[in-house]
């Protein structure tokens, strides 16, 4: 149905693509409703260091292969009409955002389920690393807890 | 001759993984199970011993059972934490 | 904590004024997570009719008050950092966003969770009354089933 | 003195309810429970008949049962759909 696509972008996800994209659907008139989640890079405080960016590096073959089962199993799964996944490559500074999923639906409750499960599905399903880089240029690996 | 080929198989290494090896990329021979590159990987690269990984094969994660085809892309793929 | 704010806007919410309000959060480096719905009026079909607009009136010192509770409600059950809720007076055309909820939060649960049930809420207790507008001005009390 | 002073009421009414009345607001006098709201509104609105609506006083939705206050705004809600 659909092709794998490149979900990746070189540095933040910035507000002005996000209000693009939504600006975008305006003349999909069948929908009703839009969710979006959006990950931002905190700065975090680790062993008295505060993180200042997230360097993210991925497998990125394979990220687009799971991105591309993650988007179809959603289709089957939900009544989406559109659905769009960005992921930051490269340097994302704290309080940029490196994550963007955007679904779309008639009605709320497809939108907002399917959006979420995607979510989670990213975080664990796709080859990505984020690297923790602190003031003095120190890092460490990230984990995810959420 | 087709049996005088070598089997020579692409290795990726992610994150940590590569950190650790201090490449990303090699190429390895002659490995034809996930069981014979543990044990090549044990004594290759034996700062990985406390270090985890899955392993995935052509792009879909394996386990430690799996057999690897003839040239195959194989990648070690520390705990994602992209997001 | 907080204090009655007004949620309510002329006309549609545009896709740059939701830009802003995330770009406004960028200096919030404890936030790692935003979830936003987004209500857009849809061009349905009734009685081979075509919806093109939705014309929305509200109780608006009542709303404002059930905004509040919500509003509070929310910061109670949920680690938010932070939480806005804006909703269309007026004319909206199909296409068109009505409705803009965005919840921020360190971990994503929260975020997603909050944003999921303040929709809900909002759907059902704001005294916000929709009317659909067709092609020939003739127009129809909107009634939410979804 | 304060006996002989009309209980003034502010009814507002919204949506279909305002539709039907062909006023959104209006002013009411010496009511003081909501059966005796809708005994009137019955009265002078028979258009209300079919139409669904919750009543709210001052601002908070009441049960039929409910006391009116003195000087209160009352208000008729069709069923809401924002969003």
């Amino acid at each position: 149905m659909h092709k794998p696509k490149n979900i990746f972008v070189y540095g933040p996800i910035t507000p002005d693509k996000i209000a693009e994209i939504i600006a975008h659907h305006n003349d999909k008139t069948n929908i009703g409703a839009h969710s979006i989640f959006l990950g931002q890079v905190r700065a975090d405080r680790i062993n008295n260091k505060t993180v200042t960016a997230i360097e993210y590096t991925a497998y990125e073959e394979m990220a687009i292969q799971s991105a591309y089962e993650i988007r179809e199993g959603a289709f089957e799964k939900y009544e989406l009409i559109c659905l769009h996944i960005y992921h930051s490559l490269g340097i994302v500074k704290a309080g940029e955002i490196s994550l963007f999923v955007f679904t779309s639906s008639k009605h709320r409750k497809h939108a907002i389920d399917a959006c979420e499960e995607i979510v989670e599905k990213i975080k664990n399903q796709l080859p990505v690393w984020g690297k923790e880089i602190f003031e003095d240029n120190d890092s460490v690996w990230k984990v995810n807890v959420d | 001759m087709e049996n005088f080929k070598t089997n020579k198989l692409k290795l990726l290494a992610f994150g940590l993984v590569a950190e650790r090896m201090n490449l990303s990329s090699i190429e390895i021979e002659d490995i034809y199970t996930v069981n014979e590159l543990q044990e090549w990987i044990v004594r290759a690269y034996p700062q990985l011993k406390n270090v985890k990984y899955s392993i995935a094969i052509n792009r879909k994660i394996v386990k430690a059972d799996s057999a690897i085809p003839w040239g195959a892309e194989i990648a070690l793929l520390p705990p994602f934490s992209g997001g």
